[in-house]
């Protein structure tokens, strides 16, 4: 057990002391001040829609937000140059939530993503305008049945949900907890503060809102199974260990606990609660990053919400899960490595090769980028089985690019659309490329860099994850990836093909034209996948330095 | 001097650059141009040939090196020629009987209106077959080996519009390239072998190589030779090569190129006397093909054709000579030198009946023209008294050697080759003949063109009839001037060396028995031509005639063998290409489509069935957590 | 600081296209004079490389450029050419200009009534791109900087071949639409599964220097030194695995039998001056990368896998040969006559002789030249009757004699004929795998006849025989096309005669990959020093 | 009694739910089914706090709760939506997003 400790060791850092039993409560609000600011800024944005006039609303609440992020970015920035992210790192509140490299480097990554996601909730001149009021993508009215009376009175009242924005905040506060959990209670409630507005999110778009509604429903249903899952695990791993806290459990897994008292003892050679607690855990996290065989829910929920919320979701819950994920791996169960990678590795190679190959045969765009998420989800899976700082790194850097990435592209297919809202079958992108060369092009360099081709982002994420791979000893793992990443290549190309090679038909989709919200966000996912494409350095260090978790 | 040599190749070959590039506005002076060129290098080549007259016998050799070609490490290819007495001989022939040639194409291409072209193909052909003969090393010989090959193409298909033309062309350059072949495995032999292909080197090295390695390069060689020269089993080309215009004819597929393979041979002596097995291939060769040619020459009603079968079989004369070793080598040059000197004349004159009879080539549709067309007349009956044998005239005095030689082959060998020989000479003499009666003799058999114009024969003009004139000269004079005091075989001698073989029989004997033979011959066909009147259409004949038409079914054996299989195999490679290298491709594409369709329909839309999924897979995550730990 | 020269050859046509992609739609003819002006400019630097370079200095590289890039893969952007690379530089520079002149009007737009969509402006920056991206491929002496841009070369060329077509005619424009998409997916899904494999060798590259030198590195330089010092020593089954991965992705490229089939479909569809930037320029990079990648990487496993390259370049020469006679499609068949040369190329990269490797280097300029002259031209031919199929030719010679006769120049370089380029290097080829493998070397002769029966039948079929009524009034080859083409045939010409300048550039280049292999030449039986002693 | 059987009723109260879960159509059913997993959670957790003597499985059994209630309101309104758009709480109603 020694050894597995001094494993340990590589990627941890002791923390300055063990918690005490039952310690006077003493919350650093510095260091936790990014979430608290997010959190405050949805509360706030309640209190917005409660009592602010229905035309302000829109407005205080697009501006609450993207203060309240901004500030929070701003926060974590300033934290991570006050040191918190390397030699400063420490677990603060309690022992709840850790303040180091990765927690913030994800931080800062959810927080962009939610800054520009809200820029792409706020577009207001996709849809034509009701009433003479600019609309947005989100339902009018989200109690109305489609299609009832209610719904047209309100639609021609030109009503909106303006709720989105907070319950967007909401969502980005408990993805900034998420990776930074340092116990398993804080991982569960992080996991339900953030999966809630998700849910909700879903639920509420404008056209087509009997599929909304579908998917929101069986995500509900399939997320509070899961959590279902990933509690009863929490209870089983605190059965193993006596405590929630990540260090605890490590040590006691570690067998470098200092007191045993004998129910701990007893609990302790029960193997089986730790080994099924943990793969609950796992497989609640798994839920979350899409990995296959938990991967059912994503196409249907990321074809049915609100293409903003999809991208949002796409992007956001990743970089939360996998940095969650990580930190379970890296921090509570390395001393149980052995028995997890195999697991691990089987999981990645199925998510990989599934994503892929189901991905061939889809008509729809999104839900082709769902199931291209699918595999780039098992391509990270990749790193994180590397069970080095390289790899801790690697995947930092990965959802850092993959998720603007995934931004950019859901934010393009926000603009094509004919009269039934969002043209999302393929068919209806042909000749994309003829019609509107810019788009089509900006869209073909997101595609390119989903496929991993040299100098955008996408290559230098690939390469990095499976670069940690082959040297942690997965070579097998990267073999695979390689070969899904020629499958999966196929569809991006294929888009490609119908977009610039095939005739537009004659009653094809208009591009819109968006306000300079969205073209902000494309953007932005523009500039970052070249920029990380180009020249990843700068960010490859950021990833080094954030790559070391405390304990 | 040595600058010269250079010149000579150059000299034609700028004729050929400004004739080709130069543009409509050359059209009218084209052929004296060419000409002129023509005639230059035949002054270079004289110029030389005095200066080296000059020379005492061994130090008659000239070389120099012009610069350095392809040097690739131990790899080092010249720009270099050599000019010795046999190179000489050779540069000789090619300009004298060239600049002729462009002489007598004047007034045959008169009416051409790509002459301008015709005449930058044949100075091209000069430039090509002249570096040919003064390379000094392998490589820079295989450029002008390929270069007459090219220019045999363009020339045999000059009339392009002409599909049989195009195709004939094709035939010649393919079956030359199969002897291009032998030619390149020869030289990378000698690389491997020497280190180098340079003629000093390699030939004064062979006697130090194994005789294994000797024969194989002999043996490439000889494929090389087959291929040039139309040497059984690559002799197809030749007749289908007629197709070119007759100045072509007389010059490439008569006069020079095709003898190259005697030149490469004889250049080579010194491998093949290191191998005798591939000697005795040579002479196989020689002597098959100097039957096949001669028993072909007999079928053919084509006069071009027969006269074709006439050039194989002579060849394989010449062959046989030099595959007999240092007896042989000075015989089949000078058969060769004399053979020029009279088949070129013979085309010529061929030519000229066909420029008199509407282009006209079918000899059953002559007749009679001795009247019509004097000159033609006298000057082909010189050639043809000089090729039959005739004593006196050249052909005697060099194809008596050669059957004299083959005799001195000794043993049981030299009576098969001896004897192989003197029927060559006697069907030789009964084709002749015939072509002969067919053409100038009997009553007139002519018929009304393809535009049912009837013929209106009449002497050439005078650009045609000089260099018939000149030929047959050569043709009446060559040999004998040769055969004083052995000064042919005098001149050559340092080149190839000399050998008296032991001659079973006497030199008189051999005489006598070629004075037998050939009358037997010129009689058989008098009897048969001479005497009865030939009917216009050819009887159908038996079954060797029939055979003998077909090229002695050669080509029907190559159309079955090599372009039936040929066809056969590219189009199941083409099959094959697209369904199964491609088909793998394309069907593991297709699994993968297949694969993902069924995997999608997993995804059924029931949020039950994707809890069963969560389900399971949480089960096999947790068995499989477990499961690890237990083994 | 000196002049960054190898820096400054990538980045002119990388600027170019970026201004060709900038020129208003309207000013189109514009477009295509900025285009021919940035190729020329890259001409002129790549000019000034041949100048500049030095083949008697002493190491391995020239003209090196080293900064820092991506410390965290051990990537560093290092530039350095050596004999073969410089001359590979200079054959791309070469070609590009001629591809933008005889591409004039491929990409002119049929209707002007879209304003946005610019595909004359597309077409040349592409061109510029790929040759940015070539230019920047054969300069890289960092295998991960290689890599890169071997397989981003792919994007625009993708779009030339799926985007551009030969305008139809008898076929319906959906049709062609539709193969040529097909052509332009199976171009990029081959190279990119090749480059992927490739990905995976290039991380195992950077794993076991990680592991064995302690930083990993991609630099050649660095590795080439680490192994002759032993610090660097692979595992045999390490280096086999990662030289397969690199040799896959460049037998795709080149490509080798039975990887071969995109290259008929691509070169069909594409353009035809698109088609001699596949073959001509883009493809080279593959073998170009075998010899200095999979050589110096992996002597050993180069050596290991040496018997059965070669059973696959004896394939594709012979196969590629006889599938070329089997054609019907004039664009097809020189695609499969090209498969055959590039056999011709491997064979002579892993005959691992001077003369081989050498003559391959040559090999791969002189079939650049020579098939750009005959696809160029056949590219002008089919212009002109807007049809590939061979059968609707014939009797061309009468009515464009020009055309039909730089076909024919084009046609000879093609199947080698002596006194062009392509003879000196296919011989020297034949002569390299003659000394060390005979039986290769003899079957591999074979070769020359096929070559010769494919061009002389597609002659004969398009060019002689009685004037078809469809050809009848075809114009000769007009001025710009000329221009095109016969500095072509001149260049086919004096290589053919005068190939020394390049042989003693690539020569010290060669001998270097040699040493690496550690393979000395054969030595010959009857050394001619020694006749001379004899005497 | 030994506090270990309360750990097998919740094993078996989760696997009840599982099933349930699985087996009902109605959201509304499932949901509970949801609900009482978590409550098997519940149990589960005060159980391990009793077996180690310490308080925080008793902690987080009340954070469970305010979480599941949240989970309920949340988790209400989306299936009640649902059920005025299509008059049906069936779950296997909702299939218009597959494959």
């Amino acid at each position: 057990m020694s050894h597995a400790a001094s494993v340990h060791s590589l990627w941890t850092l002791a923390a300055a002391e063990a918690p005490k039993k039952i310690p006077a409560p003493h919350i650093e609000y510095a260091q936790l001040s990014p979430t608290l600011i997010v959190l405050g800024a949805a509360v706030l944005g309640v209190l917005v829609e409660a009592f602010l006039p229905r035309r302000a609303r829109y407005h205080a609440q697009l501006l609450l937000t993207v203060v309240g992020l901004a500030a929070a970015f701003a926060a974590v920035v300033a934290l991570a140059a006050g040191g918190y992210g390397s030699d400063k790192a420490h677990v603060a509140a309690m022992g709840a939530v850790a303040v180091d490299g990765p927690a913030l480097f994800l931080q800062g990554i959810v927080l962009l993503v939610g800054l520009v996601a809200a820029f792409t909730f706020a577009e207001r001149r996709l849809e034509p305008a009701a009433n003479g009021r600019p609309v947005d993508s989100f339902a009018a009215q989200a109690a109305t049945v489609p299609g009832g009376d209610a719904e047209r009175k309100a639609v021609m009242a030109g009503l909106a949900t303006t709720e989105v924005f907070p319950v967007m905040l909401f969502a980005v506060g408990g993805m900034l907890v998420f990776p930074a959990a340092n116990d398993l209670l804080t991982l569960f409630v992080a996991l339900e503060v953030f999966s809630l507005p998700l849910y909700v999110l879903c639920a509420l778009a404008r056209r087509q809102r009997l599929l909304s509604q579908e998917s929101a429903v069986k995500y509900f249903l399939l997320g509070a199974f899961s959590s279902a899952f990933l509690l009863f695990g929490v209870a089983l791993l605190y059965g193993y260990a006596g405590t929630v806290t990540y260090s605890g459990i490590a040590e006691v897994v570690g067998g470098t606990t200092r007191t045993v008292d004998p129910a701990l003892a007893g609990t302790m050679g029960n193997d089986a609660l730790l080994l099924i607690g943990g793969a609950l855990v796992l497989m609640g996290l798994l839920f979350k990053v899409g990995a296959v065989p938990f991967h059912m829910w994503t196409p249907d929920v990321y074809q049915g919400a609100p293409t903003p919320v999809t991208g949002f979701m796409a992007a956001a819950t990743k970089v939360a899960a996998f940095g969650a994920l990580l930190r379970l791996l890296y921090v509570v169960l390395p001393g149980l490595r052995w028995d997890w990678r195999p697991v691990m590795w089987a999981v990645a190679i199925v998510t990989m090769l599934v994503g892929a190959i189901v991905a061939v045969t889809q008509t729809d765009v999104k839900r082709l980028l769902a199931y291209s998420s699918i595999a780039h989800a098992g391509f990270i899976l990749a790193g994180v089985i590397a069970t080095t700082p390289d790899g801790i790194s690697s995947v930092l850097f990965y959802l850092g690019a993959y998720s603007f990435v995934t931004l950019g592209a859901f934010a393009v297919v926000t603009l094509v659309r004919d009269a039934g809202g969002e043209a999302t079958h393929l068919t209806q992108w042909a000749g994309l490329g003829r019609r509107s060369p810019l788009v089509a092009a900006v869209f073909a360099v997101f595609l390119l860099a989903f496929a991993g081709i040299p100098l955008t982002s996408g290559f230098a994420g690939k390469f990095a994850v499976f670069k940690a791979a082959a040297q942690g000893g997965a070579a097998p793992l990267v073999i695979v990836g390689v070969l899904s990443s020629a499958i999966a290549a196929f569809f991006y190309i294929r888009v490609i093909v119908l977009m610039f090679f095939s005739e537009p038909r004659t009653e094809g989709p208009t591009v819109a034209v968006p306000s300079p919200l969205t073209s902000t966000a494309i953007a932005v996912g523009v500039a970052v996948t070249v920029l990380l494409g180009v020249a990843p350095q700068y960010f490859l260090d950021l990833a080094g330095q954030a790559g070391t978790f405390v304990r | 001097m040595e600058n010269l040599i250079g010149l000579l190749v150059l000299v034609p070959l700028l004729g050929a650059g400004v004739l080709l590039c130069g543009g409509r506005r050359l059209d009218s002076s084209a052929p004296w141009i060419g000409t002129l060129l023509a005639a230059l290098s035949f002054v270079i080549g004289a110029v030389l040939f005095a200066g080296m007259l000059g020379r005492d016998g061994e130090d008659r050799e000239l070389g120099t090196t012009v610069f350095s070609w392809v040097p690739v490490g131990d790899f080092r290819a010249d720009v270099g020629f050599q000019l010795d007495q046999l190179s000489m001989t050779f540069v000789l022939l090619i300009t004298g009987v060239g600049s002729l040639i462009h002489l007598y194409s004047i007034g045959y291409m008169a009416h051409d209106e790509r002459r301008r072209r015709f005449f930058g193909y044949l100075n091209l052909f000069l430039a090509a077959m002249l570096l040919l003969v003064v390379a000094d090393n392998y490589l820079l010989l295989y450029v002008g080996w390929e270069g007459v090959g090219l220019a045999s193409y363009l020339l045999i298909g000059f009339w392009q519009h002409k599909p049989s033309a195009a195709t004939a062309a094709k035939k010649a350059f393919l079956v030359n390239r199969v002897g291009d072949v032998g030619l390149s495995i020869a030289i990378m032999l000698m690389f491997t072998t020497f280190g180098t292909f340079a003629f000093g080197p390699v030939l004064e090295g062979a006697d130090r190589a194994g005789e294994g390695k000797l024969t194989a390069i002999g043996l490439v060689l000889l494929l090389a030779a087959c291929g040039k020269s139309a040497q059984v089993p690559l002799q197809s080309w030749l007749g289908d090569a007629m197709e070119g215009p007759t100045p072509v004819s007389a010059l490439i597929h008569a006069a020079t190129m095709v003898t190259a393979g005697v030149y490469l041979i004889t250049r080579s002596g010194a491998i093949f006397d290191g191998a005798p097995d591939a000697q005795t291939a040579v002479v196989t060769v020689g002597a098959v093909t100097l039957l096949f040619g001669a028993i072909v020459g007999c079928a053919k009603d084509d006069i071009k054709k027969a006269l074709a079968g006439s050039t194989m079989s002579q060849i394989g004369y010449m062959i046989l000579a030099a595959g007999l070793g240092p007896i042989g080598y000075a015989f089949a040059i000078m058969h060769l030198v004399t053979h020029g000197f009279f088949k070129a004349g013979l085309f010529l004159g061929a030519g000229s009946v066909m420029h008199g009879m509407n282009d006209e080539v079918d000899m059953r549709r002559y007749g009679g023209l001795r009247s019509y067309m004097p000159v033609t007349f006298v000057t082909f009956g010189l050639g043809y008294l000089a090729i039959i044998g005739f004593p006196g005239l050249s052909g005697f005095f060099s194809k008596d050697k050669i059957i004299e030689a083959a005799f001195a082959k000794g043993g049981t060998e030299g009576w098969i080759l001896g004897g192989t020989a003197l029927l060559g000479a006697a069907i030789t003499a009964y084709y002749m003949t015939r072509v002969m009666i067919l053409t100038f003799f009997g009553e007139k058999r002519w018929q009304p063109d393809a535009a049912g114009e009837p013929p209106h024969p009449h002497e050439s003009p005078r650009t045609m009839t000089v260099p018939m004139i000149v030929l047959a000269f050569g043709s009446v004079f060559a040999g004998g001037l040769f055969s004083l005091n052995d000064a042919f075989l005098n001149w050559l001698e340092p080149v190839t060396g000399h050998a008296e073989g032991h001659s079973p029989v006497t030199a008189v004997q051999v005489t006598a028995a070629t004075m037998v033979v050939l009358f037997v011959g010129v009689a058989l066909a008098w009897a048969q031509y001479g005497r009865a009147p030939v009917p216009v259409t050819a009887p159908r004949g038996n079954v060797l005639v029939r055979a003998a038409r077909r090229d002695l079914l050669q080509d029907d054996v190559n159309h079955i063998v090599l372009v039936r299989g040929g066809e056969h195999l590219t189009r199941s490679l083409v099959y094959l290409d697209h369904t199964v290298v491609d088909g793998v491709v394309n069907g593991t594409a297709a699994s993968v489509g297949g694969l993902s369709g069924r995997m999608r329909r997993l995804q059924n839309g029931f949020a039950r069935s994707y809890a069963v999924s969560m389900f399971g897979g949480a089960a096999v995550l947790v068995a499989a957590t477990l499961l690890m730990r237990a083994v | 600081m000196s002049f960054p020269l190898l820096t400054a050859t990538a980045a002119v046509p990388a600027l170019g296209a970026v201004a060709t992609a900038a020129v208003p739609a309207a000013r189109r003819t514009a477009a295509k004079w900025l285009a021919l002006a940035f190729s020329l400019a890259t001409l002129l630097l790549a000019a000034v490389q041949l100048v500049r370079f030095d083949p008697e200095a002493k190491g391995p590289f020239q003209l090196t450029e080293s900064h820092a890039w991506i410390a965290d893969f051990g990537v560093r952007y290092e530039l350095g050419v050596d004999g073969i690379a410089v001359v590979l530089i200079a054959l791309t520079a070469l070609l590009v200009p001629f591809i933008v002149l005889a591409g004039w009007h491929d990409a002119d737009p049929l209707e002007t009534k879209s304003t946005r969509w610019r595909p004359t402006q597309g077409f040349f920056a592409l061109i510029l791109m790929v040759e940015a991206m070539v230019v920047i491929a054969f300069e890289a002496t960092d295998v991960f900087l290689f890599y890169i841009f071997f397989e981003a070369m792919l994007i625009p060329m993708y779009f030339l071949i799926g985007g551009f077509g030969d305008r139809a005619g008898e076929r319906p424009e959906a049709e062609t639409a539709t193969q040529r998409s097909y052509a332009a997916v199976k171009f990029l899904l081959y190279n990119l599964v090749g480059g992927l494999i490739m990905l995976a060798a290039v991380i195992g590259l950077y794993a076991v220097t990680a592991h064995q030198l302690g930083t990993g590195t991609f630099s050649l330089t660095e590795i080439v030194q680490a192994r002759a010092n032993g610090e660097l020593e692979f595992a045999t089954t390490t280096e086999r695995a990662l030289f397969l991965g690199f040799f896959f992705a460049f037998a795709v490229k080149a490509p080798l039998w039975p990887l071969h089939t995109w290259l008929p479909n691509a070169m069909g569809e594409a353009t035809a001056p698109v088609a001699v930037l596949i073959t001509a320029v883009v493809d080279k990079v593959g073998t170009f990368a075998m010899l200095r990648f999979c050589l110096q990487l992996f002597p050993e496993a180069s050596k290991w896998a040496t018997p059965v390259i070669l059973v696959l370049s004896l394939i594709s020469i012979l196969y590629g040969a006889l599938l070329a006679v089997g054609q019907r499609d004039i664009k097809r068949l020189i695609a499969y006559a090209s498969i055959s040369h590039f056999g011709f190329i491997v064979l002579g990269i892993f005959a691992m002789t001077t003369q081989g490797q050498g003559g391959a280097t040559l090999y791969m300029v002189n079939h650049g030249i020579s098939t750009a002259a005959l696809m160029l031209v056949a590219g002008f031919l089919i212009s002109r009757r807007r049809s590939r199929l061979i059968a609707d030719y014939g009797g061309v010679q009468k009515v464009a004699p020009v055309l039909a006769g730089t076909f024919l120049v084009g046609g000879l370089a093609t199947l080698s004929l002596p006194g062009l380029a392509p003879f000196v290097s296919e011989f020297l080829v034949l002569v390299g795998t003659f000394s060390r493998y005979p039986a290769v070397g003899v079957i591999a002769t074979v070769g020359i006849v096929l070559a010769a029966l494919y061009v002389l039948v597609l002659y004969q079929r398009t060019m002689t025989g009685p004037v078809k009524e469809a050809v009848r009034g075809m114009p000769d080859l007009r001025v710009r096309e000329l221009v095109v083409v016969a500095p072509l045939i001149a260049l086919l010409l004096f290589l053919g005669i005068y190939p020394k300048p390049l042989t003693q550039m690539i020569d010290p280049a060669v001998e270097h990959t040699m040493s690496q292999v550690e393979k000395g030449d054969p030595q010959p039986d009857v050394r001619v020093n020694d006749v001379e002693a004899a005497k | 009694m030994n506090p270990v059987n309360y750990l097998y009723l919740a094993a078996l109260l989760f696997t009840i739910g599982a099933a349930g879960v699985l087996i009902r159509r109605n959201a509304i059913v499932i949901f509970m089914c949801i609900e009482l997993m978590l409550n098997a959670c519940n149990l589960a957790f005060v159980t391990f706090s009793r077996m180690h003597g310490n308080l925080d499985g008793q902690i987080i059994a009340f954070f469970t709760m305010v979480v599941a209630a949240a989970e309920v309101v949340i988790g209400l309104a989306i299936i009640v939506t649902i059920f005025r758009s299509r008059h049906s709480a069936s779950v296997d109603d909702a299939g218009l997003l597959k494959l």
